[in-house]
């Protein structure tokens, strides 16, 4: 944007080109590998640091997570919550990871050991590419892909094969039973936050991210789409929380019951990988949550206050990113350790008596708000 | 009428959640209700009631006197056989002989802290102890013998 | 009813029953062949509808074991201790688990610590003592266990 | 459909529950039979940790064998050693003291209370929300720390002792009973915040485990268990003992019958244990902790059969005295052991998730059911 322009209206109301961006970097660093290496290998370079980074967003994404889960649930427990290793103990989920990682990965007798060890990995894997679409500051994507949240959707409900096959292989009857009731839940849930999103979508008119993001420069969809969005944001979170397996939609792994339904034999670092996909998908969800209904990495405008929203504009996009992201997943965790258990047949129920019904609803609603252009 | 039940029911579903939401949010924002007790660390201010049931002792005083006569009426008082009284013959000054204990031995590991010896014992011999941190590496080790070596009975106790 | 009506009572459905003196309850003695219809009838009779059993024990007299029902009634609120004899060696009696349920367990547990053998029961395993136990009855008097039994 | 699926045997899946098992709280032992998620059979398997009191009873003196019973439902330890108290009292026709008997009812009524947060806690967390249980041990301990100023011991007490009580109150007793009821009153509304209005909370216990009244009476069921289904079986009103005739409180009864009438029964009867306690407390009677009594107690020959309440139920002592220092034979009549029976009958045709809640309401403790 010339600078001429931005002096000529200083308190542009969003003005969201001023913002702080990485492309800058990232452009900056295309064009040196470019001049210095050939193309195939300005590839190769580009995936590998592309890897390394999901890979590290990966390991700390679950550290972070982890101590967070277990401070959140300390606090609302009346406990103290991990306070030995480190500084308050926030280390305390590296040490957990170590013991973890030295400890002996078995694999009992009568399992299938092929699927038995490819289920945490296909965990992992699926985990690992539902990173890709995610905006995670502005301008800052691993693949801009113009169908991304239907990307995410597809490839989010792979999950479930590895669920699955970590219970049927494992040749344990709770595990088996925890895998047939999540495949059953993740397959309903899939159907109303699949819905949800499209009332986004239509909202928008663009399946890819930025597309989304950049459509709610002048206000999130939460606010921007009446009640119906607030309906849609609301079911979301439901699903998704079903869909990711937390309590209180648990049942695939409902201690009380099955033990630890699907992973009752895995331990060690299998378990983690399990572990960590579970973190790593509340991670996700909560991404496109964000995304979809609280503007990603948009900064928060109110109306006409113009030094408000100027100042809100210098606060980084990535804050505004994880800032929203850790809401939403605080906000799944509060579920957790508020609520019990349901049972699958209420679980169901949920699902196709309450949540689809109203979506559906909510769809067409939302649909003709687009077309009226009623939406502010 | 069904879809005004139907609504009902979302809404005070939702509005139940949320009641809990809120009992939770309030312990999360209010860290001074926490109780936890950090239990290792707090070992020097950490006081039990003085009743409290640990162990079984036999208190002596600075002339490593003790009151017990060695009439095995917490021997007998014990369910678990606990309790061991050795008895031997003392020569008092006078040249009669006297029954003492030898030893009493006392089974930490078999005791119950139900304080049934304490109650039997007629000369307040021996106590209960606040002490509760048993834990040894030898199971031998919680075989004790209450009086200590070279201890006499007080006197004036019969 | 009062404890004499419910002696009377009793004695005209079994003239046989001997009643035991003291204790706050009526204590009655019945052989163990008249046990299957006289509980039938404890249970069904308008006047005494013991519909609650809350005790079902046995005790070991060296010379004969004695089974010792306890009976009340929800609606009458009165009690009666039915006891009857069964013979050392091969102790048998009727089961009264269709007619208290609660009998079955209690039954199964009776069997297992006395030995007694309760005839039509639906399910008379092993319920405590684990599988393939075998020598005595732990709960009878001439049980001896050197290794777990401690001589104080 | 029911039947269809009660009778058929394709495709039956057995699991065990237990004994080591987050939902059992204990060594039991439970085989299920399943189709698909529907329960077709509950058989439980006891033993794992019968340590045979009875028989171990029959070797310990009067005064003795009273401490063992601590150890059978070791949540209403000072009720049991009240029963064994009581036994022993009517066998020998001592005459306990007035303020021994106030200080009795207290402990029970305390135990009762503290017996039943815990349940609650535990409850919660077998239907899968663990704050609860936190928030239950914030209160009991409270009365847990009372009991160790007392008598000396948090769990498994001995306080009761044929006459009367082995040691007289202590000073701060009575002020720290009165601020517990204050801290308790200021925080059960959380109770029903959490746990009794949510919505998931109710709708997994209503109509879950129907026990009609008939069965409730016919397998033994009694104490909460039992109220629930509105069978009116508290031996501290049929059979009141020590003080019990001279406090005002109510019977609680719910005629559901389901899980949500057990639990309604319990949270109910803490508030009635709370008032029992309110009565008493400031109406402690001066005099004799202890009535003088000899130092070997022999009970006159004969067989002597006593029942109180204990926060699961009628627990029956029948003592077979042959005129010596030690019982010829005692048989403890145990709550849980015939609560338990009534499992099967509640959970057939029920889902496996049900089972859980069941067994909740139930408030099993495996030592009593074993003992």
């Amino acid at each position: 944007m010339p600078l001429t322009s931005a002096f000529s209206i200083p308190f542009s109301r969003f003005d969201i080109h001023k913002m702080w961006s990485l492309t800058d970097i990232t452009t900056n660093i295309h064009d040196w590998l470019n001049e210095t290496f050939s193309p195939t290998w300005v590839l190769i370079i580009e995936m590998v640091i592309a890897g390394i980074a999901v890979i590290g967003l990966f390991a700390v994404l679950g550290l972070v997570l982890v101590i967070m889960e277990r401070k959140v649930s300390a606090w609302m427990q009346i406990r103290l919550g991990p306070n030995r290793v480190g500084p308050k103990g926030l280390l305390q989920s590296l040490a957990d990871t170590l013991k973890l990682l030295v400890k002996e990965g078995l694999t009992p007798g009568g399992a299938d050991k092929f699927l038995f060890n490819l289920a945490p990995i296909i965990a992992l894997v699926v985990a690992m590419l539902l990173m890709a679409p995610i905006a995670f500051a502005k301008d800052f994507q691993l693949w801009n892909l113009n169908i991304g949240v239907l990307y995410v959707s597809a490839v989010s409900s792979l999950m479930v094969i590895s669920i699955l096959m970590a219970g049927w292989s494992s040749n344990n009857k709770y595990s088996l039973m925890g895998a047939m009731r999540s495949g059953a839940q993740i397959v309903s849930y899939e159907l109303s936050a699949g819905l949800s999103i499209l009332t986004i979508v239509v909202l928008a008119g663009s399946l890819n991210i930025p597309d989304i993001i950049y459509s709610q420069a002048d206000g999130w969809w939460i606010f921007k789409g009446h009640i119906p969005a607030l309906i849609a944001f609301v079911i979301f979170i439901i699903a998704v929380t079903a869909e990711t397996n937390r309590a209180p939609f648990d049942l695939a792994e409902a201690e009380s019951e099955l033990t630890a339904g699907f992973h009752t034999e895995y331990s060690g670092m299998k378990f983690a990988l399990f572990f960590l996909a579970e973190y790593v998908n509340v991670f996700i969800v909560c991404a496109i949550g964000a995304t979809l209904f609280l503007g990603g990495w948009m900064p928060f405008h109110i109306g006409n206050w113009e030094a408000f929203n100027h100042v809100m504009d210098y606060i980084p996009s990535s804050i505004w990113f994880f800032g929203k992201t850790f809401f939403l997943i605080f906000v799944i965790m509060w579920f957790r350790w508020t609520f019990p258990r349901l049972r699958i047949d209420q679980l169901l129920n949920l699902e196709w008596k309450y949540l689809l019904p109203i979506s559906m609803f909510n769809l067409i609603l939302v649909t003709a708000i687009a077309i009226l252009k009623w939406h502010f | 009428m069904f879809i005004v039940k139907y609504i009902k029911d979302v809404f005070s579903g939702i509005k139940s959640l949320l009641v809990g939401m809120r009992r939770t949010g309030y312990y999360f924002t209010h860290h001074k209700e926490i109780i936890t007790e950090q239990y290792p660390d707090n070992r020097d201010t950490l006081k039990l009631p003085e009743r409290f049931k640990g162990e079984v002792v036999m208190p002596h005083d600075a002339n490593n006197e003790h009151r017990c006569t060695g009439c095995t009426a917490c021997e007998l008082a014990c369910p678990n056989g606990t309790i061991k009284v050795v008895t031997k013959f003392d020569i008092t000054p006078d040249g009669k002989k006297k029954k003492a204990i030898d030893k009493l031995v006392y089974h930490l590991e078999l005791c119950t802290m139900c304080n049934l010896c304490i109650v039997a014992c007629p000369s307040d011999a021996i106590v209960m102890a606040q002490t509760f941190e048993h834990s040894v590496f030898d199971r031998a080790e919680l075989t004790k013998i209450l009086n200590n070596p070279g201890s006499r009975i007080m006197d004036g106790v019969e | 009813m009062t404890n004499e009506e419910l002696k009377t009572r009793i004695t005209e459905l079994v003239p046989s029953a001997a009643f035991e003196e003291g204790g706050e309850w009526i204590n009655v003695n019945v052989d163990p062949g008249e046990w299957p219809g006289f509980a039938r009838q404890l249970r069904s009779d308008a006047g005494l509808q013991f519909d609650y059993l809350f005790c079902l024990t046995c005790v070991d007299w060296k010379t004969h074991l004695a089974m010792v029902y306890h009976l009340s009634s929800t609606l009458f609120r009165h009690n009666l201790v039915v006891k009857a004899k069964l013979d050392n060696h091969t102790p048998q009696i009727e089961t009264v688990s269709h007619i208290w349920k609660t009998a079955e367990l209690h039954e199964r547990e009776v069997y297992e610590m006395f030995g007694v053998n309760f005839l039509n029961h639906p399910d008379l395993r092993l319920l405590i003592l684990p599988e393939g136990w075998e020598g005595k009855n732990p709960m009878r008097k001439d049980f001896e266990d050197p290794v777990n039994m401690i001589k104080l | 459909m029911l039947e269809e699926v009660a009778t058929s045997t394709e495709g039956d899946l057995v699991i065990n529950v237990g004994p080591q098992h987050p939902a059992t709280h204990g060594v039991l032992h439970l085989v299920i039979t399943l189709n698909g998620e529907t329960i077709k059979k509950v058989e439980p398997h006891l033993g794992y940790i019968h340590r045979s009191i009875e028989k171990m009873c029959e070797s310990l003196t009067y005064r003795q064998f009273i401490y063992v019973t601590s150890r059978m439902d070791y949540l209403s330890a000072h009720i049991n050693n009240h029963a064994c108290a009581l036994c022993v009292e009517k066998a020998m026709q001592i005459e306990v003291p007035e303020r021994a008997q106030v200080i009795r009812v207290i402990m029970d009524e305390l135990t009762r209370i503290a017996s039943h947060e815990l349940w609650w806690g535990a409850m919660a967390m077998d239907i899968g929300a663990f704050t609860p249980f936190f928030h239950a041990f914030r209160e009991r301990e409270t009365i847990n720390d009372i009991m160790e100023e007392t008598c000396g011991a948090r769990l498994t007490m001995n306080y009761m002792v044929p006459g009367g009580v082995m040691i007289d109150l202590h000073p701060d007793f009575q002020r720290k009973v009165k601020e517990f009821i204050k801290l308790f009153r200021s925080k059960v509304h959380e109770y029903d915040e959490l746990v009794t209005g949510n919505i998931i909370f109710r709708s997994r216990m209503k109509d879950v485990g129907f026990l009609s009244k008939e069965d409730a009476i016919s397998f033994g069921c009694t104490g909460p268990t039992a109220r629930g289904s509105g069978v009116s079986c508290d031996i501290r009103k049929l059979y009141p003992y020590d003080v019990y005739n001279k406090v005002q409180f109510e019977e609680v009864l719910e005629t559901g019958g389901d899980s949500l009438a057990r639990y309604m029964v319990r949270i109910r009867e803490m508030h009635q244990s709370i008032s029992i306690i309110e009565q008493l407390i400031d109406n402690i009677p001066e005099g004799d902790f202890q009535a003088k009594t000899k130092a070997v107690l022999k009970l006159p020959k004969g067989e002597f059969y006593t029942r109180v309440e204990t926060a699961r139920g009628e627990l029956g002592l029948y003592i077979v005295s042959e005129g010596a220092t030690t019982p010829y034979r005692i048989k403890f009549r145990s709550p849980g052991f015939s609560n338990l029976s009534a499992l099967d009958t509640m959970a057939r045709g029920s889902k496996l998730g049900d089972l859980v809640a069941m067994m909740g309401t139930l408030d099993l403790v495996i030592p009593d059911i074993d003992r």
